[in-house]
């Protein structure tokens, strides 16, 4: 059946969303005249690139929670340590344009009286090494944090509380000012990327397109794994762990796969999303964030790629929307859109859309699969 | 140390005081078909874990085909030894199609790698195929394993642990909950089975067990109680004790 | 400091003299000084108060030591007295009542940190005779302060008055540290085994200074060094206990913040993100009680108030948890980590709910008087009254607790639910109702806590979210469903994290502790006390 | 099909929000629109919240007196929720979306480092009213809080004269953040100068919303039994505080003892805490709401009347906002637009009877020159005016106490032009 999936109607629909990804945001926002209805202010672009960050990071997350059951609350924790990343490398570049003029040293290190770069700091005046690092330095830390959890069978809600107090432990630590990342008021302050102006508009539709092109990278690849044997084996230990191992299936490595796949992409959408919002500090690390990804996805509709999309432009927008709109109210509505989904319709929007009948039967069966797992 | 296909000696498994295995000494000969009955907490359950890891016994070796032993490999390893497993209650994936779960269940490399980028040949697809006809369950294949009744995921276990060539198979209560249709079926089904493969059979039904009409083993209190035919036993004073009570 | 010091030595010698048969009017003129002029102005007043050592004196300075110190228009000096809820003014000058002033017309006659050292030299003076053992037992503290020569002879004379076995002590050490500096020698050795007796960084501090001296012969450093080695083993001793004693408070109030969470997550399998914000709600309560006791009860009561915050919260707490319980979380059962979603929508509610009825800024919620303060124990570590009560509660809450799981038919429908729902429904026991009760209950235990926090910690919209991680590490780590594991848990990790933070900081400290907790889940993924066939397990 | 489907609802989304965009022009015609940045949720809503209801109450000021320029102002409030990437986004929001003239807003300086790629590129005007660390001066920013040389260095000269109890011992306790950092810097440097010797200062960061001070309090005690007369600098950041003055008063610290001077803790915040037994210590500001002025009685009652709650009290950063936001209205008058650069000339030199009893005026450096006040906490939550400057001190963007800012000089008029420089840009000719 994978056959099926990768048909002509996929690419077709792929193609066409992508396009329209792509083109639509730039024309609108450099093709149209300023004053038509239609154009798209400056100010949307970087915005929409954000939320496409957001939408790679809530796709990470619905690949280990939605297919694997595993629900991680430091997935924050892959997405700021891909944007330190970045962050490092935008620094270097600042080279003598910063409050000191310092050629090698970052402001915040001549201040703290610091005489030389740190040796974490080495390479990143190299793009190559900083993308590098991106994927590399969130990948090996869910790796090896990974390794400990499943090999040593922690599941469930005690996995979901380790990961959670991983990003805790993560936020403090680069609060220190000593730890050399800048603490609270973290990396910001960016010239350029590239040698690009990171503040023209055209930088930021390169950026904007950069995270589309980003978006629609990790949609193949989740929905390659998905689509999988390995997809089909994660779906089966979801609900039967211990009945996938009689089987011959090692869940420690499918787990630990999927599990460093995620946070490479939480990764990869950490270091798109710092150029564009122009920071990144420890606040990333919040537990509270964390959370809010896996909101995404449960709005959007848990255990579908693209109800993680969705969920996440669209909470997302209703953010932005709303603590404009409301500033004081914003947080009565978000707060009751996320009791509302999970009480009324926990499929998700996605799961409103297309009422599948496996689905109901999914829910019937429920129970007893639970039941098992217990026994 | 023999070169019994299973092999297990002086095993004893205790939770928090209560002893479920006490001292339990077992042999299954390779080829053989072998029916294992007795009381309600008896040990027959978790002698199946200890064979299959699910459990480490405190004291004791569990040992297959001479070599393996298996108080030291983890579910994982030993299933790829080809020792395979069917619960006392029905578990299949739920929320994988039928066809899914027998594709799972399939010989072949269970890698993780290899799984990642596996694709299903047509042998493999035939294979399928023809399980599905065995456990009549061909025109159901793209249904959600959870929409099957009770009996037909019975089959549909059984047909994971066919398509899956294992050289031993340990049934906790196959029939458990059959009509009795299905329950003549299934006796045919593992007489088949017991053909090509060693086969333990951990049953209640004494109807069935006779179907079988292979070598019974009494356990009580988590230890051997009685071995031989069913007539053997059934007439064993100590058997009759335990179970009409004195 | 060493002019006050003159002053005390001086005014000693007028009192001796027994000279100070001072007359009415030229105190009168003295305390007439305090109207308008600069803090010079009052800083001479204060002194000759002092010199005057008429006990005259001694309620004006303290008037005017807290704020109670006015000036009248017509240049009367005016000592206001609040005690009791009703204000009444005294003429400073004669001692007499005055009827029908214009609160509003009275100029506050403001003094610093400086005169207010001045004030306590020239009371400590006065009050090294005063009538009251408390006031002398102050003084003499104060002199240890600041030992000088022209102390001793005023402490010696103090001492052969004195009867009460504590003053004299305190005396004594006092004159000891005094005599150091300018005794003979066989004083000086006397004064250092008085001295070595004792255990307080202060007095070692001085005997360091004394030792460094470079005119002592070996005799005298020798007996300095013994005393000094004496008391080092004693104070790291004392600091040990001082660690323990901050551990446990710690570890008492991570166990308050998690017992309630024990129950609904730990016993129920409900991960209750709102869990902090009922904390928060149970903090509120204490201040709206607060509040009311001030508006509606005689300031007598005021120190009442916990004791009605308590059960309010409690209450509040307890009926939010059961109203959630009913319209949300039931619906949810079975999937743990959907309820963690939905009750973190709770959570943001609750908190912009409180921040638009309250407002964002911190409220102020008192210590009661008999929670205020602290007393010194050994080694000049201050065991502060709050952190006391506050542990005692929290065994207090989990014994109780304890008591109604293992004691009541409640606690025994609520174990057997827990345990096999259909069972307990079986036997007609009305799960439905006791998952209210359980949830209640817990989230109750949860608005106690906030009560107890409130004595501690700041009272804020934000306070849930200080609390809630923790919380749940807590949990886990004690073991899920276990509340000796809860109780072990919290104390350890509060130990642990008052031992690391001297030596890493607070920041490290509590990484390394994080860190600890997750190598340790790795270890035991089931906790410190793992329960077999427990609740919170299903997945997602 | 899902990419397709998330895609249509994108592509609505940007419908809506160009809509929003197209809709922004028609109405700053009749109005002025002015932005307010403060954060209403989240941690720092504690402190800020009070700013932005105080440019309401300024804006509703005006309007009652005519409006500016004839126009009628409007605020437009947005919440940060102190989230620092949501500082930025709202910021450029407010000035491409609402085309707002003038933001008042931030607290923290990360907010504030967060929003200033902004406002540089786009050319808005931020009006910024807190304390801060300085090491800063931007020609988009107007800082009406005070710098480290208007609150550190007159705090810790008084406590070392005899008035101030001739303090020779040094604890400087701070939140582990870059304002503390800076602050305690500057002050090492300055009490070295003055001869204080390295182990009589103590040095102590804290994380942010620190709530167990019973360790740090304890060795605050030991270190201040040396003999020496000690004193506490405080940098501890909002949260954290109330937990510390709790353990202060109950381990019975007294101001005549061991005094605290602080520089983030005013009326706002002592009135979350019980100030009984915190009588005598100290804070920094250049404002305290207990000044008798007719400037200040007026302003007091105005914030009463519009908050409609006579306990609420002043302080120094609301002062700020008044004094910047006075400042703004002024030069959009003079300057007849609200133009960002008429106006930013016409700021320079601009003077407003302040609160505080004195005349603030604006420096070309964008920072103020304001009087510096120690106060001494009295039981009832005010603070006592116990020392205060006899003129205005003017606000140094850069430190003279630090080695890296030697000779920098911030003048944004000619031949300067320049925040940040060590020679001006037009050399005179």
């Amino acid at each position: 059946m994978p056959d099926a999936a990768w048909g002509l109607r996929f690419w077709l629909r792929f193609s066409l969303a992508g396009a329209a990804l792509l083109v639509l945001v730039p024309l609108l926002n450099r093709g149209v005249a300023p004053d038509s209805p239609f154009a798209l202010p400056d100010y949307l672009v970087p915005l929409f690139g954000k939320y496409l960050c957001y939408a790679i990071l809530a796709l990470s997350l619905d690949l280990i929670w939605g297919y694997a059951g595993i629900l991680s609350l430091g997935h924050g924790a892959f997405f700021a340590l891909g944007g330190y990343c970045m962050g490092m490398y935008l620094m270097r570049q600042i080279g003598t344009r910063g409050v000191y003029g310092n050629p090698v040293l970052p402001d915040f290190m001549v201040f703290l009286n610091w005489k030389e770069l740190p040796w974490f700091w080495w390479g990143f005046d190299h793009f190559a090494w900083a993308a590098a690092m991106v994927l590399l330095v969130p990948g090996v830390f869910a790796f090896v944090f990974g390794w400990l959890a499943f090999r040593s069978r922690v599941t469930g809600v005690y996995l979901s509380i380790i990961t959670q107090a991983m990003t805790y432990a993560l936020w403090l630590a680069f609060f220190r000012n000593d730890m050399g990342f800048g603490g609270n008021n973290g990396l910001t302050d960016f010239k350029d990327i590239l040698g690009w102006d990171v503040h023209l508009p055209s930088t930021r539709i390169g950026l904007y397109l950069a995270s589309a092109l980003g978006l629609g990278l990790a949609y193949l690849v989740c929905r390659y794994i998905t689509r999988s044997k390995l997809g089909r084996v994660l779906m089966a230990l979801r609900d039967a762990e211990s009945r996938v191992r009689f089987l011959g299936y090692s869940t420690t490595n499918a787990k630990l796969l999927v599990f460093t796949v995620s946070a490479v992409l939480a990764g990869l959408a950490g270091a798109l999303y710092v150029p564009q919002v122009g920071i990144i500090n420890p606040s990333e690390f919040s537990t509270g964030n964390s959370i809010e990804i896996a909101i995404w996805v449960s709005v959007g509709g848990r255990g579908t790629l693209v109800g993680a999309i969705v969920g996440a432009v669209l909470v997302n927008l209703a953010k932005t929307w709303l603590t404009g709109a409301f500033p004081e109210l914003w947080l009565f509505v978000l707060g009751g859109l996320f009791v509302l989904t999970t009480l009324a319709f926990p499929q998700g929007i996605v799961g409103l859309f297309r009422r599948l009948p496996r689905r109901r039967a999914r829910e019937a069966a429920a129970p007893p699969v639970a039941a098992e797992e217990q026994a | 140390m023999s070169d019994a296909l299973l092999y297990l000696n002086g095993v004893t498994v205790s939770f928090d005081g209560f002893k479920a295995l006490n001292d339990l000494s077992l042999i299954v000969e390779d080829g053989e078909l072998r029916t294992i009955i007795g009381p309600n907490g008896a040990g027959k359950t978790t002698m199946m874990d200890v064979v299959t890891g699910k459990t480490r016994p405190d004291s004791g070796e569990v040992f297959f085909r001479g070599t393996a032993d298996l108080t030291r490999l983890d579910e994982t390893a030993i299933a790829n030894l080809g020792i395979g497993r069917k619960f006392q209650r029905p578990t299949v994936f739920e929320n994988l199609g039928v066809f899914d779960n027998l594709e799972l269940a399939l010989a072949g490399s269970r890698s993780t790698w290899h799984s990642l980028f596996a694709r299903l040949d047509s042998a493999g697809r035939d294979r399928i195929a023809a399980t599905l006809e065995r456990i009549g369950l061909a025109e159901r294949a793209r249904l959600p394993a959870g929409a099957l009744s009770h009996g037909q995921k019975q089959w549909l276990e059984i047909g994971m642990l066919l398509i899956h060539d294992r050289s031993l198979l340990l049934l906790d209560e196959p029939v458990a909950g059959m009509t009795d249709r299905e329950t003549e079926e299934t006796a045919a089904l593992i007489l088949d089975l017991a053909r090509d493969r060693t086969i333990v059979v951990v049953e209640h039904d004494m109807a069935f067990v006779r179907s079988l009409g292979a070598k019974v083993t009494v356990l009580h209190e988590g230890a051997v109680l009685a071995e031989g035919s069913v007539e053997q036993v059934q007439n064993h004073p100590r058997v009759i004790d335990v179970y009409l009570g004195r | 400091m060493f002019a006050r010091l003159c002053r005390i030595a001086a005014l000693a010698g007028l009192l001796l003299g027994a000279a100070a048969a001072a007359r009415a009017d030229e105190f009168a003129t003295i305390v007439a000084g305090f109207a308008g002029g600069g803090f010079a102005a009052k800083e001479q007043a204060i002194v000759a108060l002092g010199r005057l050592g008429d006990p005259r004196a001694v309620p004006v300075l303290q008037a005017l030591g807290d704020d109670r110190l006015r000036a009248a228009p017509d240049g009367r000096i005016v000592i206001v007295d609040t005690a009791g809820g009703t204000t009444r003014y005294a003429d400073a000058a004669t001692g007499q009542d005055i009827a029908g002033l214009d609160p509003d017309s009275l100029d506050r006659i403001i003094v610093n940190n400086r005169l207010r050292g001045d004030i306590e030299a020239a009371l400590g003076a006065l009050t090294l005779f005063s009538t009251d053992r408390g006031q002398r037992l102050a003084a003499a503290a104060d002199a240890l302060k600041h030992p000088s020569a022209d102390t001793a002879k005023l402490l010696e004379r103090a001492l052969a008055a004195e009867r009460d076995a504590e003053v004299r002590e305190a005396l004594q050490r006092a004159l000891a540290a005094a005599r150091l500096f300018a005794g003979t020698k066989d004083e000086q050795l006397a004064a250092i085994r008085t001295l070595g007796a004792a255990t307080d960084p202060q007095i070692k501090n001085l005997l360091d200074r004394y030792r460094d001296r470079p005119d002592l012969d070996r005799e005298r450093r020798a007996a300095a060094d013994a005393a000094l080695a004496a008391m080092a083993r004693r104070l790291q001793l004392t600091g040990l206990a001082a660690n323990l004693f901050q551990g446990l408070s710690l570890g008492s109030i991570l166990l308050l913040a998690a017992i309630g969470l024990a129950i609904t997550f730990g016993v129920m399998g409900v991960i209750n993100m709102a869990h902090g914000e009922m904390i928060m709600l149970g903090a509120y309560v204490a201040y709206v009680t607060q509040q009311a006791f001030i508006a509606l009860l005689p300031p007598g009561w005021l120190d009442a108030y916990l004791a009605a915050a308590v059960p309010l919260a409690f209450l509040a707490a307890g009926l939010l948890g059961i109203a959630l319980e009913r319209c949300l979380i039931r619906h949810l059962y079975g999937r743990p980590l959907e309820t963690l979603l939905a009750t973190w929508g709770v959570s943001l509610i609750l908190q912009q709910a409180v921040r638009s009825i309250f407002g964002s800024p911190n409220k102020a919620v008192a210590n009661p008087g008999w929670m205020t303060g602290g007393f010194d124990a050994v080694g000049g570590f201050t065991v502060t009254w709050n952190r006391v009560y506050i542990i005692v509660f929290c065994f207090a809450v989990l014994g109780a607790l304890a008591l109604i799981l293992n004691r009541t038919g409640f606690g025994l429908h609520m174990r057997a639910v827990t345990q096999n729902r259909e069972m307990a429904a079986a036997m007609g026991i009305r799960t439905a109702r006791v998952d209210a009760l359980t949830f209640g209950l817990g989230s109750g235990i949860a608005g106690m806590a906030g009560v107890a926090l409130s004595q501690i910690g700041n009272v804020s919209p934000n306070l849930g979210q200080i609390y809630i991680v923790d919380s749940f590490l807590v949990v886990v780590f004690g073991g899920v469903g276990n509340l000796l594991g809860t109780l072990v848990g919290a104390l350890s990790l509060g130990v642990v994290n008052k031992f690391l933070e001297p030596v890493a900081g607070a920041i490290l400290g509590k990484i390394v502790v994080l860190v600890a907790i997750i190598l340790f889940i790795q270890r035991r993924p089931r906790g410190l006390f793992a329960l077999k066939g427990r609740t919170a397990e299903a997945e997602g | 099909m899902g990419m397709f489907a998330s895609m249509r609802r994108a592509a609505v989304a940007a419908g809506i929000a160009a809509g929003m965009a197209a809709a922004a022009p028609a109405w700053s015609q009749e109005t002025i629109k002015i932005g307010v940045l403060h954060s209403l949720s989240g941690t720092m809503a504690i402190s800020e919240t009070t700013l932005k209801d105080t440019v309401l109450m300024m804006v509703d000021d005006l309007n009652k007196h005519g409006g500016l320029l004839g126009k009628k102002v409007e605020a437009v409030v947005v919440d940060p929720a102190s989230n620092w990437p949501l500082f930025a986004e709202k910021a450029r929001e407010l000035l491409t979306k609402d085309k707002v003239a003038a933001v008042f807003g931030c607290w923290t300086s990360v907010s504030r480092k967060s929003v200033l790629p902004v406002f540089e590129e786009l050319n808005g005007l931020l009006f910024y009213p807190v304390q801060y660390e300085g090491e800063e001066s931007s020609n988009n920013v107007f800082y009406t809080g005070a710098a480290p040389n208007q609150q550190a260095i007159p705090a810790v000269e008084y406590l070392m004269s005899a008035e101030g109890g001739s303090v020779k011992r040094w604890v400087l306790e701070g939140t582990d953040y870059v304002y503390p950092r800076t602050t305690n810097k500057i002050l090492e440097a300055f009490l070295k100068s003055k001869g204080v010797a390295a182990d009589d200062i103590r040095i102590n960061y804290t994380p942010f919303g620190f709530s167990d001070w019973q360790t740090e309090v304890a060795a605050i005690k030991q270190f201040a039994s040396a003999g020496k007369k000690t004193a506490v600098v405080s940098t501890i950041n909002g949260d954290a505080n109330v937990p510390f003055y709790k353990e202060l008063a109950n381990a019975g610290v007294k101001a005549s003892d061991i005094p605290v001077v602080a520089f983030s803790v005013g009326e706002e915040e002592l009135a979350g805490i019980d100030t009984k037994n915190l009588v005598g210590h100290l804070a920094a500001w250049n404002y305290f709401e207990s000044v008798k002025n007719p400037t200040n009685a007026a302003f007091i009652k105005e914030w009463h009347e519009f908050i409609k709650n006579p306990k609420r009290v002043t302080n120094d950063p609301m002062e700020a906002t008044y004094i910047g936001f006075k400042m703004w209205t002024h030069a959009v008058e003079q300057a007849g637009t609200t133009d960002v650069n008429a106006v930013r000339q016409a700021m320079y030199g601009q003077k407003v009877k302040a609160p505080s009893g004195f005349t603030a005026v604006m420096n070309t450096n964008h920072h103020l020159s304001k009087p510096v006040m120690i106060g001494e906490i009295r039981p009832d939550g005010q603070f006592d005016v116990v020392w205060q400057t006899k003129e205005a001190i003017k606000a140094d963007a850069w430190s003279p106490y630090l080695a890296e800012d030697k000779g920098k000089v911030a003048d944004w008029t000619y031949p300067w032009v320049c925040g940040n420089c060590t020679a001006p840009k037009y050399a005179e000719n």
